[in-house]
């Protein structure tokens, strides 16, 4: 697990200094626990609200609604997240909500961009077979398509969850304890070092979400398939590390 | 059994089916021949639904199909593609118990009927853990028969179902077909590319063209010197005459006084092309066929 | 859910924005939040009548041509109608009193447009080109005769006019040069990894990495770096660099593009259909000839949707420039955002989404026309 | 070198966006030739461009010297006399920069109140608000560095014998006035005290009540255009350009000025050129 | 022309191909047969260089292989996979192309050469300027042929050329290639699945299993009832005496004595198997050939 050992490395980076007159450790560790906290809380809506959303419009019935839903999640994958924060403060208040909100919207395109062309690349005969058997087409979908889909979405979900990391620091702009709130100190009094800590924080904790997720997904797919002699459940890693 | 009455069939621009009206009774294996485009695997769907008709009406075991539950109605007929269609995702076992399990069988009752069709379909056991990327051509078309057979459903589709195997592992799934037709009685739709496929296994055939019935009948039938022109051709591979003898048991032709104790033996089961074979390889005009005797010119009068 | 019940959700959507959300505010200045109306008490009538437009767009029985027009006039009618009535509610009000939109307001167009998008996709190529002229109309004719004048937008964008459009035109300057260099970056490297496969590897995590980096540390900690770099290697500033300004900008919004745009030309490249690859092969091509020939225009489509992502992202990203003194868009967003002026960080705003749609669009005709010809 | 324009610059923010254009266009009446890299960014970025020669001159506030030089506790940055003397004295020596003329406004650190709580409360004092503060009637929005500085929120608190509840504090790292104002006057989130500063021209508009600072608790930060020596050398008339300028700008006018920019939403450009206008 | 001394071909684990020694002469329509994986696609690759030898040498215009440029060999080489592997970005005309171009013949020569080619395998002319996206699988399958025409090379590999097109295009594909080389006399290795077109086609036919060579020779000679048992289940497809006729001309078997004059008359190029379907579609046992007569026993007794 490389991106386990990258993390862990990165904290190292991130910790250190504290001893040296840096971030105090413990501090940067709360924040890391509220950071992990606000980008889930982020992730989740927008990884549902992107499956939701590939799922419906790779269907017959919600193909028309495809251009419209790309053109969304175009425009708001455009707003820069410190624009969404700045212009959600007033209705959400300070802290979480304006967070949550700029992530929500950062993260639904690459869920949604990775949910339909997973969709679209599941085998026509498999789609097919599954109807010919009997499936309804709900049916069909939860046990055919998205379990074929799944390791390219998991692709877009990984994606996702690591921007969301990196990009919930922006929440510190808002007043939530995130990661962020040393890097913006930082810029503002000159002070590297903390911005360092702040950013090698992040990129830590963007990399144990990554490891985590892999893990996670590579635990269910392999008792998916423990029964199978086959070679193809391998590595959750070195697959989706693909291009 | 299965009852097209002046289907059409249109996609947007094109026309693929118009004004079928075709019969096909209840045991009959139904070969559905014809070239590429014309329209035979849209016949097939339009019995599960996989396509609906323009025009006209479809009956399956005497009602109109536009009035079923297309998922309830798709359980009850088996389905076997020429690309297998296997899902890549499940074990072999997972692939043939799919449709048990959606009728809510229970495991126990799924686990001893894979294993009985396993046994059908002559594939080892072993495989069963397997996933389909993992076996060989022949042996994912019978996993995909297997499938298709689970529910003991008894209408069968077969959409080119021997496509994509070598000759050698073709000629067995053949047999197995034949067999397993033999032994369940099911209703086959059969669709194929190979006219000798058509005519060794089906009682019916059925010639399709631009996307319409142009011949319907027995096989002999349809290579018979007043069989339609274009039938006559796709099915008689130029040789018309040999194509009608290898569609007739070389029974048909036997004389009941013994052949000479010399006379080469036909094996049970064997046509009348094949008789007219061995005569060539062993240069005599009289074989043994059981108790009596088979005279060359009796085959070659078979021949008109 | 079938295609005309997403319309008659997008179509409740854009009531219930109508019925229980701000549409307009009304405030003493651009600072202080506003009191609010709804949309149906403010517009009056014209919100009936558009409302009445964007349902008949909904049914599938209206052909596409009419529901898409339908559609498009009654969210015509609701911007004019939202302009007069802001016109009528600083009436008597001191100059610098502000009728700010809504929630509503952005709920309702964005539902309204997606139903007109939707009704407007079934139409064929030129059908689809009409609707676009007629929309600009619709937006074009009203603007001129200053229908929207009284909105706080317009008035913040009036203020600032020729400063917008220069940022604009900045803007656009700064995201073709952080997507021309991340394209110099990532074409050569993904085609090292397309050669040597255990290349890809490092170099796919070399620029994973930068993507964990949080986007405002990366651009303010590219300032030092830089200067140490110009401090070292004073000749570099002849060229144009600088440690603040457009180069930080560039180089950082670059780094970022490297990573969709890497991935796909490599899986562009993987792409190919290997028999045809393998015929080029059979036929005596070289290994320069076959990817030239056959690889490439090959991996183009999938090249092209890479583009997407990052053309998108690029014009994002150079908001940011704004902190590091790289001008464009993102100078209006933050000056809005230190004056905590929302219509001013909107009219910063509004302008990256038009052009990422834009930008979007575009690319995704050229997709087309490129999945056309292959 | 003389051929080379001045390149003015100011930070990203209001009174920047002001004093830049200010500068410009009293250098352009000067024929001073200039060229406008207005609104560059947070004080870091302005500042590092300035020492790194990117940019020849930008106004700066005089207690941002006790950060630069990194001695945030020396008494001389309380008094505005004192804390100008030091800062041009340490630039001169350290940088090569150049201190010009200052205008008599104090931008410091203050605390304001919500009208209505102000007067519901009787808060008029730094004292009062002291009173206040351990009530659990306030709740403050403002920057992380107000908060966690010695010489910010800490020196009030020294001076003025009071510890406001850090659980009643909503701490934006980055925090501007803009925002913890428009906080307050809003109500988000429950705030009803704002970090603010002196200058800001937004605190009437929003009714917002300063606490008055009569003990002088904090440094004073008033705004002078800093400029490299050469580049002063090179355009001698820059000192004279821009002395009256800066010498018009009182609390109450820039106050005023920025109330233009942030609250009625003209463009600094124009607020800029009418006070010019207005000067003869 | 092509020799293949002891040549061995390993993958990996696997061993492809082993000590296979093989000549095929010049101008000769070589069919190489044999069940899935037995190595007959690597042994077409060898002789271009797709694939390299683990061991022995592969010879070709009398000089082997591996000293040669791989590029410059297989310009040298007309090549004809079964999935076409034509560009799909590239017209026809460009894709037939292909070759003369990387010739650096001028583009004239080229156009006229392209031209020419279309004809040959009966092509419209207006197909030129499509794309092979929308072409059909027997027109895709002539571009291919045309293409690896294309800077007219004496030796022409075929990988199952004909695989994935409906049988009534395979047969006008087949005849296609019948004319051509009998036209151009080009040395021909086709791999094929179909044991009919194996014996139709070519002059000599190598048995594959395994990896290992196990039969070579005659068509004739490998449904012989001395062939190898392996070889003639492959070929003979069941009634091997009827595969022996079909492998013959009428000619052979002809009577100089004229028929009577109600013969029904055997068309010119006819097979022996012809003139047996022949009779017994007219029930029949003497046929009009030519000026003489062919009579039943003389047919059979070529059977043998
Ligand atoms: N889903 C579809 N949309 C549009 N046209 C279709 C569709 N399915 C089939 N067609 C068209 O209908 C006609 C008949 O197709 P069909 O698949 O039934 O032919 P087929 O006889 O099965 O051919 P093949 O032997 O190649 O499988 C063809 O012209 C085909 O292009
Ligand atoms: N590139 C390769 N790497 C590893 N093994 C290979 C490779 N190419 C072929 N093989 C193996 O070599 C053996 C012979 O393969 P080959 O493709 O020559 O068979 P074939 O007779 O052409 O079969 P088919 O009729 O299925 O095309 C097979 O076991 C195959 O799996
Ligand atoms: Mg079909
Ligand atoms: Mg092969």
């Amino acid at each position: 697990m490389m991106a386990l050992l990258l993390a862990a490395g990165l904290a190292l980076v991130a910790l250190l200094p504290g001893w040296f007159g840096g971030f105090p450790p413990g501090r940067l560790l709360g924040l890391a626990a509220s950071h992990a906290g606000l980008a889930l809380a982020g992730v989740v809506p927008a990884a549902l609200l992107g499956l939701a959303l590939g799922v419906l419009v790779t269907r017959p019935s919600g193909r028309a609604l495809r251009p419209a839903a790309d053109a969304l999640a175009a425009a708001a994958q455009a707003v820069p997240p410190v624009v969404a924060v700045a212009l959600a403060v007033p209705a959400f208040g300070f802290g979480w909500g304006p967070t949550i909100l700029a992530l929500l919207l950062y993260g639904i395109m690459p869920v949604l961009r990775a949910t339909v062309a997973a969709l679209e690349a599941v085998p026509p005969e498999a789609r097919l077979a599954a109807l010919a058997l009997g499936y309804t087409p709900a049916g069909a979908l939860r046990e055919v398509e998205l379990p074929l889909a799944w390791p390219l979405v998991l692709d877009g979900l990984r994606v996702a969850l690591v921007l969301a990391v990196a990009t919930a620091a922006v929440g510190a702009l808002a007043g939530a304890a995130t990661l962020g709130t040393p890097i913006v100190l930082g810029l503002q009094n000159q002070n590297q070092l903390l911005v360092l800590q702040g950013a090698a924080a992040t990129a830590a904790l963007a990399f144990a979400a990554e490891g985590l997720l892999l893990a996670l997904a590579g635990y269910g797919a392999g008792r998916g398939r423990r029964s199978s002699a086959s070679p193809a459940s391998s590595d959750g890693t070195a697959q989706s590390r693909k291009p | 059994m299965i009852a097209f009455e002046n289907v059409s069939v249109s996609f947007d621009a094109t026309e693929a089916l118009s004004c079928v009206n075709l019969q096909v009774a209840e045991g009959v294996l139904c070969a559905l021949v014809g070239p590429s485009g014309s329209g035979k695997s849209t016949l097939m769907k339009l019995v599960n639904r996989l396509v609906e008709p323009s025009a006209g009406r479809v009956l399956v075991r005497g009602a109109d199909v536009a009035g079923q539950d297309p998922a309830r109605l798709r359980r009850s007929i088996g389905y076997v593609m020429q690309s297998t269609g296997l899902f890549p995702h499940r074990t072999v076992a997972a692939n043939i118990g799919t449709v048990p399990r959606l009728l809510g069988w229970d495991s126990s009752r799924i686990a001893t009927r894979v294993a009985d069709l396993l046994e059908l379909v002559q594939l080892d056991p072993d495989l069963a853990q397997r996933l389909p990327g993992a076996l060989s051509g022949g042996q994912a078309q019978r996993v995909g028969l297997a499938r298709a057979l689970a529910a003991d459903p008894d209408i069968l589709l077969m959409d080119e179902p021997f496509g994509a195997v070598d000759p050698i592992t073709r000629r067995d799934l053949r047999a197995e077909l034949r067999r397993i037709h033999a032994g369940t009685g099911k209703t086959i739709l059969l669709v194929t590319h190979d006219p000798e496929e058509a005519l060794e296994l089906a009682s019916q055939v059925v010639v399709l063209r631009d996307g319409a019935v142009v011949a319907d009948g027995a096989p002999a039938a349809l290579v018979a010197e007043d069989a339609p022109e274009f039938a006559r051709t796709l099915l008689g591979g130029g040789q018309p005459g040999l194509r009608r003898l290898s569609l007739l048991p070389a029974e048909v032709a036997r004389d009941a006084c013994p052949a000479p104790a010399d006379a080469p033996a036909l094996p049970e089961g064997a046509t009348l092309a094949d008789a007219l074979s061995r005569m060539a390889e062993t240069g005599r005009d009289v074989l043994a066929l059981g108790k009596g005797s088979l005279r060359l010119e009796a085959v070659l009068a078979r021949g008109r | 859910m079938r295609a005309g019940e997403a319309g008659r959700a997008l179509l409740l959507l854009a009531v219930l924005a109508g019925l229980l959300l701000p549409w307009l505010t009304v405030a003493p200045n651009r600072l202080l939040p506003g009191t609010a109306t709804n949309g149906f008490s403010g517009l009056g009538w014209a919100a009936a009548a558009a409302l009445a437009a964007l349902a008949l767009a909904v049914p599938r029985r209206v052909p596409a041509w009419l529901g898409a027009a339908a559609g498009l006039g009654g969210v015509a009618l609701l911007l004019v109608a939202t302009g007069w009535a802001a016109a009528d509610s600083l009436e008597g009000l001191a100059s610098a009193a502000r009728a700010g939109l809504g929630g509503g307001f952005w709920l309702g167009l964005v539902a309204g447009a997606a139903l007109v998008v939707a009704r407007g996709a079934a139409l064929p190529g030129p059908g689809r080109a009409a609707l676009a002229a007629v929309a600009l109309a619709a937006l074009w004719l009203p603007w001129q005769a200053g229908s929207f004048e009284s909105l706080s937008l317009v008035v913040e964008y009036r203020a600032r006019q020729a400063a917008v459009h220069a940022a604009l035109l900045r803007h656009l300057m700064l995201a073709g040069a952080a997507l021309a260099l991340a394209l110099l970056l990532a074409v050569p490297l993904a085609w090292a990894g397309f050669r040597r496969p255990g290349a890809a590897g490092p170099v796919g995590a070399t620029l994973g990495a930068v993507q964990v980096v949080p986007a405002i540390a990366l651009f303010a900690a590219l300032i030092p770096l830089l200067a140490g770099l110009l401090a070292l290697l004073p000749a570099l500033r002849g060229l144009g660099l600088g440690a603040i300004g457009p180069a930080p900008a560039v180089l950082a919004t670059a780094g970022y593009l490297a990573l969709p745009l890497w991935r796909s030309v490599l899986g562009g490249l993987a792409a190919a259909d290997p028999a045809a690859v393998a015929a080029a092969r059979a036929m005596g091509m070289t290994e320069g000839g076959i990817t030239r020939e056959v690889r490439l225009p090959l991996a183009l489509p999938v090249f092209a949707g890479g583009l997407r992502v990052a053309v998108v992202q690029a014009i994002g990203l150079v908001t940011l420039g704004g902190l590091v003194g790289a001008g464009g868009l993102g100078a209006l967003v933050f000056e809005g955002l230190s004056q905590f002026a929302t219509d001013l960080m909107l009219l910063g705003a509004l302008p990256i989404m038009a052009l990422a749609l834009a930008a979007d669009a575009l690319i995704r005709l050229l997709e087309h026309r490129l999945g056309a010809s292959a | 070198q003389a051929a080379r324009p001045v390149v003015v610059s100011s930070k990203i923010d209001t009174e920047g966006a002001l004093l830049g254009n200010l500068i410009l266009v009293a250098l352009e009446r000067a024929s001073i030739p200039t060229e406008a890299r207005l609104s560059l960014g947070p004080t870091r970025i302005v500042r590092t461009a300035l020492v790194a020669g990117e940019i020849d001159l930008y106004p700066e506030y005089t207690g941002n010297g006790a950060f630069f030089f990194q001695q945030p506790e020396a008494p001389a940055w309380r008094n505005g006399d004192t804390a100008y003397e030091a800062v041009a004295r340490l630039d001169r020596e350290a940088n090569r920069l150049i201190w010009l003329a200052r205008a008599p406004a104090n931008n410091t650190w203050a605390i304001a109140v919500r009208g209505d709580v102000a007067r519901a409360e009787n808060l008029a004092t730094m004292e009062d608000f002291g009173r206040a503060a351990g009530a659990g009637k306030l709740r403050l929005a403002a920057s992380a560095e107000f908060v966690e500085s010695p010489a910010a929120l800490g020196s009030f608190e020294r001076t003025y014998g009071f510890s406001f509840p850090r659980d009643r504090i909503v701490v934006l790292p980055g925090g501007d006035t803009a925002v913890t104002m428009r906080a307050a006057a809003q109500g988000i989130s429950g705030v009803n005290a704002a970090m603010v500063y002196g200058t800001d021209g937004a605190i009437s508009a929003l009714s917002l009540v300063v606490m008055q600072d009569s003990k002088g608790a904090q440094i004073v930060y008033e705004p002078a255009p800093v400029v490299r020596q050469a580049v002063l050398e090179a355009h001698p008339g820059i000192r004279a350009a821009l002395a009256p300028v800066f010498a018009s700008l009182t609390l109450e006018k820039l106050q005023q000025l920025n109330a233009r920019v942030a609250v009625e939403g003209q463009a600094a450009a124009a607020v800029a050129r009418a006070h010019f206008a207005s000067l003869g």
